[in-house]
Formats: structure tokens, C-alpha cells, sequence
């Protein structure tokens, strides 16, 4: 299916859905998020696009490597990290800092990463996005698409097996649902009956490829049944309806219930990377339909419909989050890039001999033309 | 003469893929985002226009399924020519090439061939981190059945893609992304190849011989003028095809200078300039006047914000020639 | 689903057959196989048999290197390459020597392979299985599984292209449908829309893991949809039943209708290999169940009900069988192994000087030798 | 003294794990068939049994799927052992292992590191052909991140096995598989390691050194019998471990006898013989008295009905040492 019939999908009762077009919804389920974890959600995406605005401006300025907006995503991003236990590992693909936002990482640790300097725990080993923050249960993204999800399998079972009643959940593209790691990771998870979650983000696009090209199946999800796990496809703009698939594959699975492939439709509503122009692929008339169905406007429209939220209150939350991201902004700037000797750490746990020569020679390469 | 034309390698490449698309009828392009978008790095830009989406088309993101495809593409008559994204993406795809493409015309006593070019970006200097800067050739290499080529500018580019496209081996043809916009040479209109199998003699000299390839020319190139300046007069090999490669002209070189540094991005165990050092002294033994020398990537994953020391400098370069050379 | 399940499969309606257990069938189906093809498929599946006995025998004797049974599959190695067109290509796994058969492929020419003697096509280049009969549209078999699965992708994505009509098949087992390569193919194969027909053998065993080990999944065939293309589960053992599928998908298939799954339940009868002590991991009894069910049991019985084959008739089939075989035997063995220098051909399709340097070394050395 | 016991690799193989399984309670074997049926080779035999289904398990087919859950379960505080059924299928993991499990610890600062080992069967001399014979070390020694670590047999097979189950980096353990049970010797029955990164002194000898490793140890030590019966004294080492190994040793070793032959199974180029070749001439480049040789499989693949002549000889390797010495 492309992105008309996306649109078309997002509209039918198949899918689920929480929330009505007009932010209303059952009155029974809004406890799924309390009044005042809906306020900090809504922070946290008003933060998030505050990033991405800021950022993506330091990166056409020559002063960040490299960008990707997760604009539009929040929703996905932000509420399934909301509906998981703190120490339930997510398995991050790259876009998805709502998480790390949810979880409290410290904005400077975020963008101390993004920068790779001094101060970033990866020690400025991978671009920008390749999180890792073990004391937050974020183990380290890689770029190969699709990899995370038999680590998210894997982790999983240790987890039935060491009984630590943790839920691994592994984000990932519609794009990287292609890939033979999608294929085996889901198979073992049945059959290990893990304790994980596979959520598919399906944004309509990897790069400038659309979901029609991605596959000829309607459903991402419809390819649970053949790794004889659970699957549903949900309104990945419906923040409720989120948080609900995710508790209840994470209720289940923690209860030796075994795993679930969550497919959440959503939409990139912006490049995918600052190398990227999606003017070239995709029309504008796209783009703006989606704007009424995005994220922020849908959680929003939600807010009001409880009372809870007013325009002067969302006018201060964006000044609060300006302020922040200023400030994580000109602290981590300052630091300077590691150090060179650490080129050769934690290749081992310990230096081996060859690589010991290796850095000696060149340390010694770099006094010497100093002298 | 044939027109020349100034062109970066990107457009180098997009025109062999052109002239080859026009002259071959059942020559396909696949890739992720190489359709409508061009490629990511734009070497396919405006094929599917020219070409229609049933030569020139998208896939769906998975590299095994394109390498694979690919090869049934091959045996049922076309001749796929597949992008990979970057390099550092080829590995979901390794079974497909080192056990199936590889060996396919070996294993069926030669019933089958797969005539079919493999291309990627690979390669440092663009601040890729571990994933957007690895440069593979030694995997591909030390895998019989196939063939390793690495252009180093325009021209190479284009005269080496339409020898590969023309040759009914597999072919990894492994582009230096760092090269794909920084130079403009002249290139000539028409077709033309540059044979497989042969070095490029660069330039002459009598001190030492100095081997590389892709991105590590220019570093080569640069490094020499500096040893020209301190009177080193360096002879200089583009080795070009790296895999069946070029063992004479080496060889011949070395002979004359006595001397020789082999310079490679890649992580230094088990690659090319191993290999060229290992023979090369073996055939050379008794004209060597120092220790052959290398200078590759260290042993570790390649890094992203050290990737200026992780990368073989002209200075790195320099030092090396000049201990080399008085030795 | 365990071989057990598996049995109760072959019994539920969802399953789709067409031989009843009497041997019957609807009248009007009888024309899927006349008479004259039906006896000729019998007599190959007893020849598939012979070959089985008396090559496992020459392998215990050290005179074959490796052998692999295909008894009780036959009936969809055999049916599968009887409903095809005789220049589509069949990408063989490894235990289909039934479709080599029924394409008339010369007994020696099989054997000569085996042997990797210096007639054989391959040039004794590879283990006794990885056949390769160009002429005969069966492209080269290779050890790791699913590794076909592309391969027949692309072909039916070229034949579609260049407009030959041919349809392409491949055969797996069900364990190869657990690597990636099964994902990556169905998907593209969706997406190319290419004529192309996937067959898996479900047999019940990847060497000693039974398919419940293998996937959670209740069927394979159920998998098609998530790449939106055609499945359908079929009861392997069932003749009919296999040409029938086998036929309509490479009508729709080759009529630009698109791919297809075919899930053939069937029963591994022998060891895996030559290698290979299935006592060790599968119940005696389990094996004697499916005698009942195997092919040559259920397609006898309908030949019976046709009236067309009697006991004598299968004494003298029996005694040609052997016949052929003892020759094949024979004349093949006699061969010598390829010379020396073919070790180095076909690397390429003309030698690089580098690998002449290494030929012409090695070749010097076994003449300074013998000298 | 430790108790001795009589063992084929297999055993001592099987020994270790019962060992380490027995001690560590976190950690889990697991791969294609090595449960109730103990793995094709039978180096899991009986361990399902004892140590129970969720810690000794079949999987699905799909290698890929092996190596990557087990990193998961690496993650998730288990130490995983896997089996690969034979390294020829490896491939499809290649990219969980080249891309996740080498980079790992060096992508995250350090923040996790993979304990997890990868066995598998390797090499030829079984009639395997092309799928069952192949020597993948020289795709995991450029992999930094990896360590690659091969016995020669039995004794070597427990003691490595030991330390690397020990080593809380990921390693690539590959077994020769044609002297699983072709030797026993005296094991003890005890825990014991033999370290990593270290190489050993098989036979002193003056004339020249010969390194080898795996079911290369065999025709390394016939040759030099060979050799022994015309009058050359050669000094053999066996590597153990590929990568990182033991420079000094070879180093050592060449410095007194001048001369070095390294012996591989594995296709010539880009191999493990060309990186010590290469880095041994020039650490004891005035040392040298003869051209470094090396003796490898042929750059084609492994073939079927001829793999005697594709397998290095115990007389190719005498041969060879014979041009060296008498160079
Ligand atoms: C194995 C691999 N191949 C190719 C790429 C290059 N690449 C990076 S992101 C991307 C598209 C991913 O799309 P999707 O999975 O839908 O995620 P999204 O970007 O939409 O969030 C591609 C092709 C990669 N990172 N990894
Ligand atoms: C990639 C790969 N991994 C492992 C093997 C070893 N192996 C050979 S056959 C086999 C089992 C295959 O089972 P299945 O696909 O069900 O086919 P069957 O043997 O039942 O016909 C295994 C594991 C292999 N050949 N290829
Ligand atoms: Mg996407
Ligand atoms: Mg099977």
C-alpha cells in the first residue's frame, strides 16, 4: 500500500484507534494516561520538535555532522517508552529520542552524543543517533537497519530466563521490516517465547522509497500470524491507543504470554536526514494532510478536550523547551573532541599487544612531528 | 581525440551506466532509493527517467534480497547492475555474493556465469562514523570468483565501470565516496574502458614505490609532492584492480626502486597491502634494499570523530617514505 | 506445530487435497494426470526409490562420498516439475532428484555427479547433490539453504521482463524457510511481481529439529500474506493435489498474476543424509505411520483405482528400476576423476595471470616430483 | 599433576563446555540441532540432559538469527555459546558479527561488552566441497573487535575453549573439523587455559621457522619430519590464536633462523600467512635470509573431487622449506 491508501488505512475500523478525530474519547479510557503524564508527554514533544527545529538549523550551519528529525513520530516514540517499566531495554533504530526524553536522559547526555565529544559515553565513536545509555536501558544503536530486533529477541528470552520480568521492545522502520533480521528475529521470538515487543514505526517512507515498493502485503502486521505470534496495527498518531497495545504486549509478554509485532502507522513528516530533500519524492499536498493528523496535534487537540491545556500553557512550554535546548546547545558545544589515545580503547576489553604497537607508533608519530 | 568533458566521478559513473543502459538492452539497475531519487548520492539520476521502472528501479530495503535477485536476474538473462547503499550495508548480502556469486560459475564446471557488477560507495572522510566509512575490499579479495575493482578518479571511474560491465564475471566495484564530488578532470565523451587486471603508472621515479588505491591516491599523490620537496623522487602505482590485480607491474617497479609502501584505508590485518607486501617480497627478495612498509587503518572499528588520525595522512605518508627510503 | 499436529493435518479440512484414502477421487479431476503421465510418474517414483536403496548402499560401502533419500516426497518432487513447462526452471534445494527425473535428465549424467568424476558437468567441482543441468532448465544447487529463494525471484522477475513466459520454481525445506533469504525472496517477489512459484517441502525435520522447533508459525503457507502474495497449504503426499497447485499458480504466474506459496506437507522417511542416525531423535512409530501415507503407497492406490496398474506391472517396474540403476552404476564408476588442471578453471571465465602464477607453480611441483 | 585423561577433540571439546556450563549458571548454548541430538559433530552430546532445555537448545535454521539473539542474550545478562553448524554457514551472520558483536563494546564507550563465543567446524580434508571445507578466519582477523582463536588438537581444543569461554569478548572459534576424531591424546581431566594472544613453541630448530595452525598443525609436523630425514632442523609454531596473536613468538623465532614458511588452508590472498608474512619482514627485515614463504589453498573455491591437490601437502610444504633453506 503507498501513502494515499496509508492515509486511506488510518481512516478505516481496522485499524485501531483510540482517540476521535475530534480528541474526544471513551470516557473509561483516559486513565490509560493520567491527566499529568499527558501534560509531561506534551512537553516532551513540544521539546522534541524544539530539537529538531534547533538542531537541524546548527546542522545546516556547519556546526552539527549530521540530522534526522523524529517529528510527527512522538506519539510512537514517546508513548511506548511511556508504557514500558523503566528498566524494560529499548532497543532504539534512530529515530526515536522521544524515548530517551521519557526515560529522562539528560539532554546534554543526548546532545554530547550527537556532537561526540569528550563527554559522550560512546566516546565519540558514531555519528549522531547512535545512542547508548546503559544506565537508562538504551543499548547502542547501530546503523545497519533492522540488527536490533534479534537483539531485542535475545535479550528477551534471558530475561524469562534470568527471571527479571524486563519487556525488551525493538523499534524499527516499515524500510527495515525488509530485512532478513526482521524475518529471523521474529521467528526465534516465537519460538524462545521472548519477552519482547517488535513496533514497527510505518512512517510511508524509507528514505525516498515508498511503502508500495517497501511490499505487496496490506499489513505489516498481518505478518505476525506466520511467526505464530501476537500482532495488531494500531493509529500510530493515537498517543492512547499507543500506550494501550504496548502495555498490553508488555503485560502479556512479561506473563510468559510471549511476543507481539506491533505495526503503529504514523508519518515522516520531515526529511530523513539533513542529507535528504523529500521534495524530490513526495508532494507537498502529502505532507500537509498530515499535518492534522500529526502527533502533536492529535495529543493537543486531546489535552483541550480534558481541560487540561490552554494556548498561554503551550506558549510557555515552548519558551521553556527554547530555553532548554539553548542551554544543552551552548554547554556541549564548548567541550572539546576525545581525546587521541582513546582511538585504540575498548576495540578489547583489554589491549592486545598488536594493537598496543599500533598506538605506540602513532602517538610517537605525533610527538615526533610536533618536535 | 575523443571529446572531453569535465566531469566529477558521480557524473562519470551516472554516464558509463548511460551509454551501457542505451547499448544494452537487458542491462538492469536495483537498488535501495536508486529509482526516481537517482541513488542517494545521485549516480543514478535521471536513469529511470531515460530507462523506464522496469530497468531502473527501487527495492525494498534488504541487501540479501537485491544481491540474490540479482543473481536470478543474471541467470534468467539480464544483467543486473546493483547499488548498495554504502559499503558498510553489503554484509546482509555476504552469503549471497562470497558463497553464491562467487563460486556460481565455479561450482557448475562453467554451465553458468554471472555477469553482473556490484557497486557501493565505500570508504572514510566523510565523517560516516562505523557505518558510512568502511572500506571492504579484502573481504571481497580473499573470495575467489570474484573481482575487486576501485577507481580512484573520473576517468577511472568511467573507463573501469564499462570494463566491468563488460565483463562476465561478478565484479565489486567499490566507489571512494570521498572522491565523488571533490574532483572535476576531463573525461572523455564516448566509450571507453580501462582493462581490468592492470595498475596505473602514475608517475615514474627511481627512490621507492609507492602503492594505492581510491581515496588513497590523493593522500599518495600529495604525500609525494612533499617527499619530491625533500628531494625523494617516488614512483607511483594505481593499483586499480585490486583483485585479480596487477602483480607485474608492481613488481616491475619494485625492482627498480627496491622499495615499496602500499597504503589502505582499511583496517591493516589480513588486507590488500598485506597481500602485495607478502608477494612482492617473495619475488622481489633479492632487489629489496628496505622493509616493505604499509600503512593502513588501525585494527579497530573506524571512528567517527578521530576519523582525521584513523585515516592514512600525507604526513603519515611522508614519514614512512623518508624511513623507507633511508633505511 | 509438531509432527504430530502435523499428522492431524494431513486429516483437517483446511488442508487442501484431492486423493482420498481409498485411493479415489472426484471424477472430474482425474484428468489433472492422465493415465499414460500417472504410470509414468509411478515409474519414477519406484525408480526414485531404487536409486535411494542401492546408492545409500554404495555410500555405507565407501564407493559414494554422501547420499540423501528423497523417499516419500516424490510426490512433489515429481508432481511439481510433472505440472510445469519443460523450460521453466526448477531451483532445486537438494532432495528433488524426482524432478530431475521426470525432466529426463540421463541416469549417468545424475550419477556422474555423485561421483564427481571427469563427466560430470560440474567438474567434480562440488559434493554429490549440487546438480546443475543447464540444458535441462535446473540451475546450480548449493549447500546453504534458502539461498534458491532470490535466485528464482530474480528469474521470474527476468522472464517476466524479457517477456519468455517461463515461471520459475524453487524448492525448500521448512527449516530453510527460517533464513533470511526466504523473507528477502517472498517480499521481492511480491514487490516484482516476478513469476515465480515457492515450494516448500514441509517434511517435519531440518536434520534433527522438528518443525515445531523451527517456528511457532501453525503453517507456512499462512506467511504469503504478509508479502502479499498467493499461499496455499497442500497435502504433499497427494499426487493430484500437487499438480493441481503447482499448475495454477504458474498459470497465474506466468499470466502476470503474480507469485505464489506453496506449502506441501510431506514426511522425511529416510535419515537426513547418509550422515545423519534419525533414531536418535524421532520415534519409530512415527515413521511407521506415515507409510501408510507416503507417496508410492497413495499414488499406487490410485493408479489401482484407475485400473490401471497391477502387481505385475509393478514387479517389472521394480526389475527395470533396478536394472537402470545397476547400469548407471557401472558405467559411471568406471570414470576417472577430472585432471588436475580443471581445478583451476571456471574461476573466472578466462585466468588472470595470478591464478596461472599459482596453476603453473603447482603443476611444476607435481612433475619435479614425480620425477 | 592434573589427572589425565585419553580424548579426541570432540571429548575435550565437549569436556570443556560441560565444564564451564557446570560453573557459570548464566551461561547457554545454542544452535542448529546441538540439543537433545548433541550437534551434527556431537561436540553438545549429552548436555541438553543435563543442563536443561532452556539452557542447551535447538533453533530455527537461520544463522543470522543465532548470532543475534545471542548478542540480545549477551545484553540481557546471559552468556551465550553458539554453534554454527559448519563455517561455510556462517555468511548470513556475517553481518551480526562483523557489524554488531566485533563493534560492540568499541561503539558504545564501553558501556557493554558481548561474553559470547561463536564455534564452528572449519576446513577440508572430509570430501566437503565447496560448502563444508571452507577456512573463514582471515574474513574475522580483519574484523577488529573479533578474536579469532583455532586449536590444533585435543589438548589445544579444552585449554583455548576454557579461555576463551573466559574472555569477555567475542570470540570466533574454529575447529578442524578433520581432527575432531582423528587424534586423542592426554588431556587433563580439570579445569585449565591455555592464554589467548599466545602461540606455541612446538619443536626448536635452527634452519627455519614453520607457523601453522589447525588441521594445518598435522601437515606442518609431517613435513618437518620429512624435512628432519634430509637434514633440516626446523623450528615449528603453532599460532592458536589468529588474531590477536603472537607476533613476538614468530618474531623470536625468525630473528635466530632467518627464515619463515606459514602454512593455511584458507585461499591464498589476503590470508592470514600474507599478514605475518608481511609484518614479519618487516620487523626482521635484516634478519632475512631467504624470501618468507607461504603455502595456502589455491585462490579458487574448495573444490570436491580434487581437494588433495587443493590442500597444502606435508611435500609441497617440504618442497618449500627445502627452496627456502637452500636459497
Ligand atoms: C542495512 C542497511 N541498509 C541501508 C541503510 C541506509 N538507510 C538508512 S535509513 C534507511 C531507510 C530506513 O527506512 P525505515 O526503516 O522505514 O525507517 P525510517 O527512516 O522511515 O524511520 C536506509 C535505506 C542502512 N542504514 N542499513
Ligand atoms: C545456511 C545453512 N545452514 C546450515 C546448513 C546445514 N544443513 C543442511 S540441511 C539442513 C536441514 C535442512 O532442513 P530442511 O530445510 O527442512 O530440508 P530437508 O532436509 O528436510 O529436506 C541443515 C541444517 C546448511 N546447509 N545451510
Ligand atoms: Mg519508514
Ligand atoms: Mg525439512
Amino acid at each position: 500500500m503507498g501513502q494515499a491508501s496509508c492515509l486511506e488505512a488510518l481512516m478505516t475500523p481496522k485499524l485501531r484507534s483510540i482517540l476521535n478525530a475530534d480528541g474526544s474519547c471513551a470516557e473509561e479510557l483516559r486513565d490509560l494516561v493520567p491527566d499529568s503524564d499527558l501534560l509531561a508527554i506534551l512537553r516532551i514533544i513540544l521539546l522534541n520538535r524544539v530539537m529538531d527545529r534547533r538542531l537541524m538549523t546548527l546542522q545546516r550551519q556547519g556546526r552539527l555532522g549530521f540530522y534526522m528529525t523524529s517529528t510527527g513520530e512522538e506519539a510512537v516514540t514517546v508513548g511506548a517508552a511511556y508504557a514500558l517499566r523503566e528498566d524494560d531495554p529499548i532497543f532504539l533504530s534512530y529515530r526515536e529520542v522521544g524515548s530517551l526524553l521519557w526515560r529522562k536522559v539528560p539532554l546534554n547526555a543526548i546532545m554530547n552524543q550527537l556532537i561526540g565529544n569528550a563527554q559522550d559515553l560512546n566516546k565519540g565513536r558514531q555519528m549522531p543517533f547512535h545512542y547508548c545509555f546503559r544506565e537508562h536501558h538504551i543499548p547502542s544503536v547501530s546503523s545497519p537497519v533492522g540488527t536490533q530486533l534479534p537483539h531485542a529477541c535475545g535479550f528477551g528470552y534471558a530475561a524469562r530466563i534470568l527471571k527479571t520480568s524486563q519487556v525488551a521492545l525493538a523499534f524499527c522502520g516499515e524500510g527495515a521490516a525488509s530485512e532478513g533480521d526482521f524475518h529471523t528475529a521474529l521467528n526465534f521470538s516465537g519460538v524462545l517465547n521472548a519477552q519482547t515487543i517488535f513496533l514497527i514505526r510505518n512512517n510511508g517512507y524509507a528514505i525516498s522509497t515508498p511503502e508500495s515498493v517497501q511490499t505487496k502485503a496490506c499489513s505489516l502486521a498481518s505478518r505476525a500470524e506466520g511467526y505464530g505470534i501476537a500482532g495488531v496495527r494500531i493509529d500510530g498518531t493515537d498517543l492512547l491507543m499507543v500506550v494501550r497495545a504496548v502495555r498490553d504486549a508488555a503485560e502479556r509478554a512479561r506473563g510468559g504470554g510471549g511476543p507481539a509485532l506491533i505495526e503503529a502507522l504514523t508519518y515522516r513528516m520531515g526529511a530523513h536526514s539533513s542529507a535528504d530533500d523529500p521534495t524530490r519524492y513526495r508532494p507537498e499536498e502529502e505532507m500537509r494532510q498530515w499535518e492534522k493528523l500529526d502527533a502533536l496535534a492529535r495529543v493537543r487537540l486531546h489535552a483541550k478536550w480534558r481541560g487540561i491545556w490552554t494556548d498561554t500553557e503551550e506558549e510557555s512550554a515552548w519558551a521553556d523547551a527554547e530555553k532548554a535546548v539553548s542551554q544543552m546547545i551552548s554547554e556541549c558545544e564548548r567541550l572539546p573532541p576525545p581525546p587521541v589515545e582513546s582511538l585504540f580503547d575498548d576495540v578489547y576489553e583489554r589491549m592486545p599487544a598488536v594493537l598496543r604497537t599500533q598506538k605506540e607508533e602513532y602517538l610517537r608519530f605525533l610527538r615526533d612531528r610536533k618536535r | 581525440m575523443a571529446d572531453l568533458v569535465q566531469m566529477n566521478m558521480i557524473q562519470a559513473l551516472n554516464n558509463a551506466l548511460d551509454i551501457y543502459m542505451r547499448r544494452e538492452a537487458t542491462a538492469i539497475i536495483m537498488g535501495e532509493d536508486v529509482g526516481g531519487f537517482g541513488g542517494v548520492f545521485r549516480v543514478t539520476e535521471g536513469l529511470q527517467q531515460k530507462y523506464g521502472a522496469e530497468r531502473v528501479f527501487d527495492t525494498p530495503l534488504a541487501e540479501a534480497g537485491i544481491v540474490g535477485t540479482a543473481i536470478g536476474m543474471a541467470l534468467g538473462g539480464l544483467q543486473p547492475i546493483v547499488e548498495i547503499q554504502f559499503a558498510d550495508f553489503v554484509f546482509p548480502a555476504f552469503d549471497q555474493i562470497v558463497n553464491e556469486a562467487a563460486k556460481y560459475r565455479y561450482r557448475c564446471g562453467g554451465q553458468y556465469g554471472l555477469k553482473m557488477v556490484i557497486r557501493m560507495p565505500y570508504g572514510g572522510g566523510i565523517r560516516g562514523g562505523h557505518y558510512h566509512s568502511q572500506s571492504p575490499e579484502a573481504y571481497f579479495a580473499h573470495t575467489p570468483g570474484l573481482r575487486v575493482v576501485i577507481p580512484s578518479g573520473p576517468y577511472e571511474a568511467k573507463g573501469l565501470l564499462l570494463a566491468a560491465l563488460d565483463c562476465p564475471d561478478p565484479v565489486v566495484f567499490l566507489e571512494p565516496k570521498k572522491v565523488y564530488r571533490s574532483v572535476k578532470t576531463h573525461v572523455p565523451k564516448d566509450y571507453y574502458t580501462i582493462p581490468l587486471e592492470k595498475a596505473a603508472l602514475v608517475r615514474e621515479g627511481r627512490d621507492a614505490t609507492l602503492v594505492a588505491y581510491g581515496a588513497m591516491m590523493e593522500v599518495a599523490r600529495e604525500a609525494v609532492l612533499l617527499a619530491e620537496g625533500e628531494g625523494y623522487d617516488v614512483e607511483v602505482i594505481d593499483l586499480l584492480s585490486i583483485w585479480p590485480y596487477d602483480l607485474k607491474a608492481v613488481l616491475s617497479s619494485v625492482e627498480k626502486t627496491g622499495r615499496l609502501l602500499v597504503i589502505q584505508e582499511a583496517p591493516q590485518t589480513c588486507g590488500v597491502a598485506a597481500e602485495l607486501l607478502a608477494e612482492v617480497q617473495r619475488r622481489a627478495f633479492t632487489r629489496l634494499r628496505a622493509p616493505l612498509r604499509r600503512i593502513a587503518g588501525f585494527d579497530t572499528p573506524f571512528p567517527y570523530a578521530l576519523e582525521d588520525h584513523y585515516l592514512p595522512s600525507k604526513e603519515r605518508v611522508l614519514d614512512v617514505l623518508r624511513k623507507t627510503i633511508e633505511f
